[in-house]
């Protein structure tokens, strides 16, 4: 057992052993719980960036991999490893979860039991890191569902009133996706290559196998048809969102931030990782149908965002807008659209997430989340929170300079010419569909900001006179804050990892 | 990041180009210190504006020194990162036309941040004014000086929210923040095809760069057909119609006044609206390549705007807005210019030189009035010129130089720029030139009358401003009295020197081409002093214009017509409908699919208790025995399962026997 | 010699009289004798095979099938009495406390 | 002749155990009458190490064949006595507080246990006829064993009844095999079976459904499975589990040597059967499910459900033997996962029992502030048998879906693709539990106080299925080595 | 056709109309008789068959002990009279569902033994005790076993149920 082939595995179950542990705790001790909680994901975290800083960019194939025999009865293997693709994404994971503990030192959703709550939250971590480095369809799958319990839990126990409904729907949302997904990862399996007598799950053989078209042209369609429908669930792309803003809105805090942060992207990776690569033909065809339905999920979801009245809710749906650039990046099949789509995916992690905290922070003051309830002058009551809720909200209509921009814009870009064999007018159609998003995202932000941040603050609340941003909320909150700037001003940090695992994908389609 | 550098330049690099690129970064760096720690400076962060503006602005003109030495252009640029096939750069690119820029922008820019001082005095966001300002520099500086599209766009976008964080500075006023966001979308709306206008170009270089110069050449290559070019063309110049709120994106200008006057002075009179003009000026050499109508749809835009605006400018009121509309007649005048093709570019820029001074100073000097008389409304003022002397004089020089008259700025520029339309044959144009020439002079003199003579008409007591704000207005007001000599071909128009595409073009003046301009020039004042030479209610232009002055009013309708037919349908009732479709239609087809599975259940136990024992209650009541019909309504009864049981074999038995 | 068939046939009969029984019969000890005659014809036909096979293994088989038959009789009156006590009638069909 | 009687150890234990309970009862003071538990637990684990001495030692040939012990047999043997073990200890409190005939209760649950094992082992038709009936009869006594509940004697009733009906038809079936073979050993059956044709062949394949039918009775597959939900709630509780667990799985243990081995040759004309069994008891099984209000019965609907599964394996079968191999020992598998998850959720139940015996769904409100653990346990088990992960139902699912697919033809992809709609059907129910443990409020709020012998049976079971889950591979081996078919 | 045919058919008609009777008698005391004589016409046959040691069980199984049982159970569950009583409403299917079982079963069995065959029929063949005990004992010892366990259980549990207690 060497770091390098023990790394991944550490740090991806740290956080499991730390529900272990907390599940061990006694109820009293509260604080200690929550300060475990802290502790472990840091750990977690420290892992995560010390293999970062490890990690040789440029280098293609995996690195950190650990592949031994799991179930041979069905060659399923626990192969691990990470790539330029996945480790962003994975160290974001980590990040998130544990600016996510910091902040539940001071905020834990009324319904109380911390230790629950906490463990369920290590638990979540887990799956979730966990579907960014397994290389085997099989563990891909089990981390994927991992993932579900907690979250349906998170929803379902602490979430607000209508909690209910919208931790079934998830679940059962989710659910539905994943079997369709199951069943075209089964169906590469059977149809795939056998690696000494037994079929395999590895998805590098598969990858391998699919690339060098292994797989029939019908038997593309119809899996990748299968399997895009289950990673599209979990986007969540247009027409397949509508679990979305249930499960936000209803979510505590720390379940929204970790939801639009990491889970969402669970499925525009199984699309880069997965689906294109193992199914290009599959990925050809379905192509400018991706890009459509993103197309129409951006206009769709800003427009939406205007009808809002609920902040949490018009924040979940633009997640359903910017998800929509991610994959309009992805369906041009070409280098700067997949690289676009991860830039994206973090940026939208990141910033998405933050909205999720502000709103969560505002919602503990005012406990409403009604727009025009709160009815305005936040910034000129609460200066701080509002002026940080401005900028955020700001980065996320995708202003230059700042993270949200460059996904946005890198893959208008790369619309623009998609890889060879695609519909160049009708991807210059989407396009266009996205500018026209742009402009209304900016709309819909701007008019946010102004009933929320901007104005005078109505009596009712300045008799409350609400406390600013308080430690807990700054030490959680500036390094989102800082990331949000630094991405912006060097997106080399990102581009630079994913570009070698971007031009091998894209070389599939002539990009 | 690997800092290789490209270095293209001619004759000898001095210093200032070398460091150039420190221009736009000392006011960066400013605002970020303002950021942090302007609170807590004494003077609360002003000076730091103040001084790293003033750095750049001393740095700048050392680059133009170099020009006017007669140095040739400078590019130097280290990749940033690189996607796919794409080096993105960070770049400076500085020739005679950024030099220029850089001088007006730093120039102006440092007025303002002095002229603040005294304006924004006590201000609750006084700090916060000030980073936004300097934030503000720093992006219309990065704009002018880099070398790539990319980079270019951000500053573009940057200064966009710059402009909408200081229209909305007093955000407490719900207009302020309507305004506000009105004037970050519009451009937003130009920005888009902006955007693509940029894609366009750099897919043209095969998505390898970003560079001006690159995709300049790429253009240039015979492959590229003449339609992609001017599609292209048009794209871009969305952006400039978006900026320089040309029509039809020009509604959002006049609403912006109701930004601090500074903010107007600098961002929506001297530089940020003409980044559009100057945008074009950059990529000019696409323009070229475009087809001819390119072009003359620019021309056309330019017309309509400048004469439009003109005549709006001469009903208003609100002295602000007089010379908002003023601003956009003028930078129409500057596109006209640059429609003119190769030969119109140095005379637009001209006018884009010197209008950023005069228009300027004239803000300053509105600023200064309002800050007097707590009001933007010329309905309550007049006869302040006893009052306040300094404003008077240097407004007067304003005022003069704007409606072109001999030796101020604007009439130098003005004439060029109606020498080079008569030379290329651009009659029309000359003409609307002439036209907007004469509305101009109306208006300012209908400005100038209506502020400083007659009698006193508002309620505050006017004094003059502070030494902060008059100073600035004296510096202004001397520099458009003689800026305009730069261009003056007596005087070896050395502007065209420093400025020009490709080849200099000798800058010449036709005198009956000077006369008439100065001729309507000084009609258009007449005509005002007849008009307004003493005060009268209601506004004497009521009565002249007839109907047409509600249309004025109005602004011929056009913003009301954005509001009703797309702005409002968006925001309340196409997004209340998608919503409903969401909730209804897509949500409704999910619950829907639960619905049918608890059905499926129900259906499956209907038919148990129905059709299997169903069919017996049915019998059971033929049977005509209430007793035997109530027993059979039972379910669980052991002897229909048996039943089922041999059913079932036989079943079974005759279907795959027979299979079999 | 007694030919097969006859003897399959008259199993017949009264495995499919059996069948009538059961399903017809309400008194739970009517269609207890009712599955006795189907067992009885299974009998006849272990009984039928093992002289027409020489093979003594059917005669086994049908002692046992005679036990076992024994004891589900022991088993199912029992559960009868048990179910008359508890209320008064055997009948099969009023049986149905147990619903879906 | 010489009998091994070292094959036959653990029977011989398990009868003495079942003579000592009963005389002991006579002489145990009514207060006392629980000590028979005890005692049988002593004598089932001592059968159960008995078995497991046996473990390398198979095959093992008794009786000419009648009785033989292999792998398989072995494998069903240990797998019936843990979950004696496991029954015996959820009983004690129930039938100690329930006032019931303890000792005789513990008599008859060993009997039938005493069926179990020598299921597996029987390879002659009559031995598998008693041993079916070893296993029912006392079943029969059992689920009426609630004397004064009127529901209880009915579950008894219609249990006997159906029982005795489809035994009846089976053993006609067994009949006329004989007749047409001239023996009653599984393998001569297979032998002469493979050279039948004509009119012979008609009767054979008629013998072969009815024979069926005997053990589609066992199994509650449909059409067969009426009398289950009903005998479920109306019985005991631990009874319940004893027939949703041991019961059934004996009876597929018969059936899996029957189609497997006697019936092979004939399969073409029974997959399809199987195939319509399987995927009408699936389909029935969760769709009534899904209205159910009192969890036994719903576990009940579920147990036909999982049976449902269980049976598509059978409908896998082709000439390839190396197919076959994988599909049986995917129904090998699946039983035992089955087994695990179905015997905690009953425990579970029986804990519960004690508050509120009518197990409405209802009652489980709330239990997650009762009982954490029994909440969580019960999630897991639900879970697990909803084959969702983290838990070892998922790999049993996977196991015969992949067997399915393996197979390959529309047959396989149909009833693969019918088993995951199935199982996506079946998350609906599979939740309403959980869903009330933890999110409803509880009637009572007062602690939910369990045995130590419940609470150690729930634990185990909750440990193993995530075990199962993690490390799935030790079983899928153990079914893949106890398989009656060259792999 | 033989003596002994001619006996066994003779037998067999007795038996099966009896067999119907007991299905459908009014009188459950009578059906229980009916039983008996159906009972002891199979037992007959086998005896003509040549089953000795299985006709004489079934003679003194059934009819000695298994009717006596019968008859018992309906003094103690006071064996109610007529149709209505006895049979329930859906007689008609059952009669449906029985005369299909027979017709399918004759079919079944013509196709598979032909009558008209004469080579399907017997030498005598001697069921004697020894014979049966023999095989019993020599491959049946554990069935043997189990069926005793199988009694005893039902005996005990039968006990258990029948017996009134008070309230245990």
């Amino acid at each position: 057992m060497t770091w390098q082939n023990s790394a991944i595995t550490i740090t991806t179950f740290l956080p499991i052993l730390g529900a272990v542990v907390i599940l061990f705790m006694p109820k009293e001790k509260d604080k200690a719980v929550r300060g475990l909680a802290i502790v472990f994901t840091g750990a977690a975290l420290v892992f995560a960036v010390a293999m970062a800083l490890g990690f040789e960019h440029g280098k293609d194939g995996l690195q950190y991999v650990l592949d031994v025999k799991w179930i041979p009865v069905i060659g399923a293997r626990y192969h691990v490893g990470i790539d330029g693709i996945s480790l962003p994404l994975y160290v974001l994971t980590f990040l998130l979860s544990f600016l996510c503990a910091i902040y539940s030192w001071r905020y834990v959703p009324e319904a109380g039991r911390t230790k629950a709550f906490l463990a369920l939250m290590l638990l979540l971590e887990t799956g979730m890191a966990g579907t960014f480095i397994a290389f085997d369809l099989i563990l891909f799958f089990v981390f994927w569902e991992l993932v579900l319990v907690p979250m349906y839990f998170l929803i379902g126990i602490w979430g607000s009133t209508n909690r209910e409904y919208a931790s079934i729907k998830f679940f059962l949302y989710t659910l539905f996706g994943s079997v369709f997904m199951l069943l075209g990862f089964l169906a590469m399996y059977f149809s795939g290559p056998t690696v000494d007598g037994v079929h395999t799950f590895d998805m590098q053989v598969l990858t391998a196998f699919g690339a060098a078209g292994g797989f029939s042209h019908t038997f593309q369609l119809v899996v990748f048809g299968a399997v895009a429908l289950g990673f599209a669930v979990k986007v969540p792309m247009w027409p397949f969102h509508t679990w979305l803003p249930d499960a936000h809105t209803e979510a505590p805090t720390i379940g929204s931030v970790l939801l639009a942060g990491v889970m969402l992207k669970m499925g525009t990776y199984g699309f880069i990782r997965i689906a294109l690569p193992m199914l290009p033909e599959g990925a050809r065809t379905y192509a400018p149908w991706i890009g459509l339905l993103a197309a129409i999920g951006i206009i769709y979801a800003s427009l939406a965002c205007l009808a809002q009245k609920d902040l949490k809710r018009l924040i979940a749906f633009s997640s359903v807008g910017h998800m929509g650039f991610v994959m309009l990046g992805i369906a041009t099949l070409t280098t700067i659209g997949i690289q676009a789509a991860v830039f994206g995916m973090v940026a939208h992690g990141i910033i998405t997430g933050m909205l999720f905290f502000c709103v969560g922070s505002i919602y503990d003051r005012y406990h409403t989340r009604e727009i025009a309830e709160i009815g305005g002058g936040l910034m000129a009551e609460l200066p701080k929170m509002g002026g940080i809720f401005a900028f955020v909200a700001i980065a996320s209509l995708g202003l230059p300079g700042l993270a949200g921009f460059w996904g946005e814009v890198m893959a208008l870009l790369s619309s623009f010419s998609p890889a060879p064999g695609l519909n160049v007018a009708l991807f210059r159609g989407f396009m266009i569909a996205g500018g026209v998003g742009t402009v209304l995202t900016a709309g819909y932000f701007l008019w946010m900001i102004q009933r929320v941040d901007m104005g005078a603050m109505p009596e009712r609340w300045q008799a409350k006179s609400f406390r600013d941003i308080i430690a807990v909320e700054w030490v959680s909150w500036v390094p989102l804050l800082a990331f949000i700037v630094i991405l912006g001003l060097f997106p080399a940090i990102i581009f630079n990892l994913t570009q070698t695992g971007a031009q091998a994908l894209s070389a599939l389609f002539g990009g | 990041m690997v800092a290789e550098t490209v270095t293209v330049s001619t004759g000898a690099v001095s210093v200032f180009l070398k460091y150039a690129w420190v221009i736009p970064l000392l006011p960066f760096v400013s605002a970020v210190i303002t950021l942090f720690f302007g609170k807590r400076t004494p003077g609360r962060g002003s000076v730091y504006g103040i001084v790293f503006v003033g750095a750049a602005c001393a740095m700048s003109f050392g680059v133009l020194w170099h020009f006017i030495q007669g140095g040739g252009p400078y590019e130097s640029a280290m990749s940033w990162f690189q996607v796919g096939p794409l080096h993105l750069e960070l770049g400076i690119l500085v020739d005679g036309l950024t030099a220029i820029m850089l001088v007006v922008v730093c120039f102006i820019s440092l007025m303002v941040h002095i002229y603040s001082l005294g304006y924004m005095h006590g201000d609750k966001r006084f700090t916060w004014f000030y980073f936004v300002l300097s934030m503000f520099t720093a992006a219309m500086l990065t704009v002018v000086i880099s070398n790539n599209l990319i980079q270019l766009l951000i500053g573009w976008e940057v200064m966009g929210i710059c402009s909408y964080l200081l229209i909305g500075h007093w955000w407490e006023e719900k207009e302020n923040s309507n305004a506000s966001i009105k004037a970050f979308i519009t451009t937003r709306i130009g920005d888009v095809p902006f955007m693509f206008g940029i894609f366009a170009l750099i897919a043209a270089t095969g998505f390898t760069t970003t560079s001006i110069r690159g995709v300049t050449e790429a253009i240039g290559m015979p492959g590229v057909s003449a339609l992609y070019v001017s599609m292209a063309a048009i794209l871009l110049f969305g952006g400039t119609v978006g900026k320089s709120a040309q029509f039809p994106l020009h509604v959002w200008l006049p609403d912006a006044m109701a930004g601090p006057t500074p903010v107007s002075a600098l961002i929506h009179a001297a530089t940020m609206v003409a980044a559009g003009v100057y945008l074009v000026g950059r990529l000019f050499e696409i323009f070229l390549d475009a087809s001819p109508w390119v072009l003359t749809v620019v021309s056309v835009v330019a017309v309509i705007t400048m004469v439009g605006a003109a005549l709006l400018a001469i009903v208003q009121n609100d002295i602000k807005r007089v010379l908002a509309y003023s601003t956009l007649s003028q930078l129409a005048y500057m596109v006209g210019g640059l429609s003119l093709g190769a030969a119109g570019l140095t005379a637009g820029f001209f006018h884009l030189f010197t209008h950023a001074f005069f228009k300027g100073l004239l803000f300053l000097c509105a600023g200064s009035l309002i800050h007097a008389v707590h009001s933007n409304n010329m309905s309550d003022m007049g006869g302040l010129r006893k009052k306040m002397p300094i404003t008077f004089w240097t407004m007067l020089i304003g005022s003069l130089a704007l409606a072109g008259i001999l030796p101020f700025a604007g009439f130098w520029s003005k004439d060029e720029l109606l020498v080079v339309a008569q030379e290329t044959h651009h009659y029309w144009l000359f003409a609307a030139f002439l036209f907007t020439a004469l509305l101009t002079a109306f208006y300012t003199a209908r400005m100038m009358l209506l502020t400083f003579y007659g009698d006193y008409r508002g309620h505050a007591s006017p004094h003059e401003s502070p030494p902060s704000m008059s100073g600035p207005l004296v510096i202004l007001a001397g520099v458009t009295t003689f800026v305009g000599l730069l261009g003056a071909p007596q005087l070896g128009a050395v502007f065209g020197k420093w400025v020009f595409y490709d080849v200099i073009e000798a800058a010449k003046f036709v005198p009956w081409i000077g006369l008439l301009g100065t001729v309507l020039a000084v009609a258009g004042i007449l005509g005002g002093y007849a008009l307004y030479k003493t005060y009268r209610e209601p506004d004497p232009m009521e009565a002249t214009l007839g109907p047409l002055w509600g249309v004025f009013q109005e602004r011929y309708y056009i913003d009301a017509f954005y509001m009703r037919a797309i702005v409002l349908p968006t925001r309340d009732k196409l997004s209340a409908g998608v919503y409903w479709f969401n909730q209804n239609v897509l949500d409704g087809i999910v619950n829907g699919m639960a619905a049918l599975a608890r059905g499926v259940a129900r259906l499956v136990i209907w038919f148990d208790r129905n059709v299997i024992d169903g069919v017996v209650n049915g019998l059971g009541d033929l049977t005509g025995q209430a007793a035997g019909a109530l027993k059979f309504i039972q379910s669980g009864n052991v002897q229909w399962y048996a039943a089922g049981l041999f059913v079932g074999v036989v079943a079974l038995a005759v279907v795959f026997i027979k299979i079999a | 010699m007694i030919r097969l068939p006859f003897v399959l046939f008259f199993s017949a009969l009264l495995f499919s009289a059996g069948v009538y029984g059961v399903l017809a019969r309400r008194n739970a000890i009517m269609v207890l004798m009712a599955i006795e005659l189907m067992l009885n014809a299974v009998n006849v036909n272990l009984v039928g095979f093992s002289a027409y096979l020489k093979d003594v293994t059917g005669q086994v088989f049908a002692l046992f099938v005679i036990a076992v038959a024994a004891a589900e009789v022991g088993i199912g009156l029992a559960i009868v009495i048990l179910l008359f006590r508890n209320r008064q009638s055997i009948n099969v069909d009023e049986v149905s406390l147990l619903k879906w | 002749m010489n009998i091994d009687y070292h094959a036959l150890l653990p029977e011989f234990i398990l009868s003495g155990t079942i003579l000592l309970v009963l005389i002991v009862d006579v002489f145990l003071s009514a207060r006392r009458k629980w000590l028979a538990m005890p005692l049988a637990l002593v004598g089932v684990i001592a059968t159960l190490v008995a078995t497991l001495t046996l473990i390398g030692s198979t095959p093992r040939v008794a009786f000419g064949g009648v009785f033989v012990l292999d792998n398989f047999a072995l494998l069903f043997q240990v797998f019936f006595l843990i979950v004696a073990i496991v029954v015996l200890a959820i009983s004690l409190r129930y039938f100690r507080e329930g006032g019931f005939y303890q000792g005789e209760y513990y008599f008859l649950l060993l009997t039938s246990f005493l069926g179990c094992l020598l299921m597996p082992a029987s390879r002659d038709l009559l031995m598998l006829f008693i041993s079916l009936e070893l296993v029912s009869a006392p079943g029969f006594l059992m689920s009426a064993f609630r004397k004064n509940d009127l529901r209880s004697n009915e579950a008894g009733l219609k249990f006997f009844l159906i029982g005795v009906l489809s035994t009846a038809v089976m053993l006609y079936g067994m009949s006329v095999i004989y007749g047409l073979t001239g023996t009653t050993r599984l393998e001569g059956i297979a032998a002469k079976l493979a050279g039948i044709s004509g009119g012979q062949e008609t009767m054979a394949l008629a013998a072969i459904l009815f024979v069926v039918v005997g053990f589609a009775f066992k199994v509650s597959a449909v059409p067969f499975q009426f009398w289950a939900p009903d005998t479920y709630e109306g019985s005991p509780v631990p009874v319940a589990a004893f027939l949703a667990v041991a019961s059934s799985a004996a009876g597929f243990a018969g059936l899996l040597q029957l189609m497997f081995v006697a019936f092979i040759h004939q399969y073409e004309f029974w997959v399809p059967i199987f195939a319509l069994l399987s995927v009408a008891t699936m389909f029935v099984g969760n769709l009534i499910a899904l209205k159910q209000t009192q969890v036994v019965r719903l576990l009940a609907y579920s147990g036909i459900a999982q049976a449902g599964y269980i049976l598509l394996p059978f409908a896998l079968v082709t000439a390839d033997p190396a197919n076959n191999h994988t599909a049986f020992s995917s129904a090998v598998t699946y039983i035992l996962i089955y087994g695990v998850m179905t015997i905690g959720a009953y425990a579970v139940a029986v804990a519960v029992s004690r508050t509120s015996p009518r197990l409405l769904i209802a009652d489980f409100a709330g239990l997650a502030r009762r009982s954490a653990f029994l909440a969580v346990a019960m999630t897991l088990f639900w879970i697990s048998l909803a084959g969702v992960p983290p838990t070892g139902g998922f790999w049993a699912k996977i196991l015969i879906f992949r067997a399915a697919v393996d197979r390959g033809g529309s047959l396989g992809v149909w009833l693969a693709v019918l088993m995951l709609v199935n199982s996506v059907i079946s998350v609906f129910y599979y939740f309403a539990v959980p869903r009330q443990m933890i999110f409803k409020p509880a009637a009572d709020e007062s602690p939910l106080r369990t045995s130590w012998l419940v609470t150690a049976v729930v634990g185990v079971a909750a440990l193993a299925i995530l075990a199962i889950f993690i490390l799935p591979n030790p079983f899928a081996r153990l079914a893949d080595l106890s398989t009656l078919i060259p792999g | 056709m033989t003596a002994q045919e001619y006996a066994f058919l003779v037998l067999a008609m007795v038996g099966s109309v009896s067999a119907v009777a007991v299905v459908t008698a009014r009188n459950v005391v009578h059906a229980a008789l009916y039983l008996v004589v159906t009972l002891l016409c199979v037992g007959a046959t086998y005896l003509v068959l040549g089953a000795e040691f299985v006709g004489w069980v079934q003679i003194l199984i059934y009819v000695g002990a298994i009717v006596i049982l019968f008859l018992f159970g309906l003094m103690l569950t006071k064996a109610p009279i007529g149709r209505d009583t006895l049979d329930n409403q859906q007689r008609w299917i059952g009669a449906i569902v029985g005369a299909g079982v027979f017709a399918g079963l004759v079919f079944l069995i013509q196709q598979a033994w032909p009558l008209q065959d004469a080579s399907k029929s017997y030498g005598s063949f001697s069921g004697s005790t020894a014979v049966v005990g023999d095989a019993i004992f020599r491959s049946y010892i554990l069935p043997f076993e189990a069926i005793s366990f199988l009694l005893l259980a039902a005996l005990i549990g039968a006990i258990v149920l029948a017996r009134k207690d008070d309230g245990a």
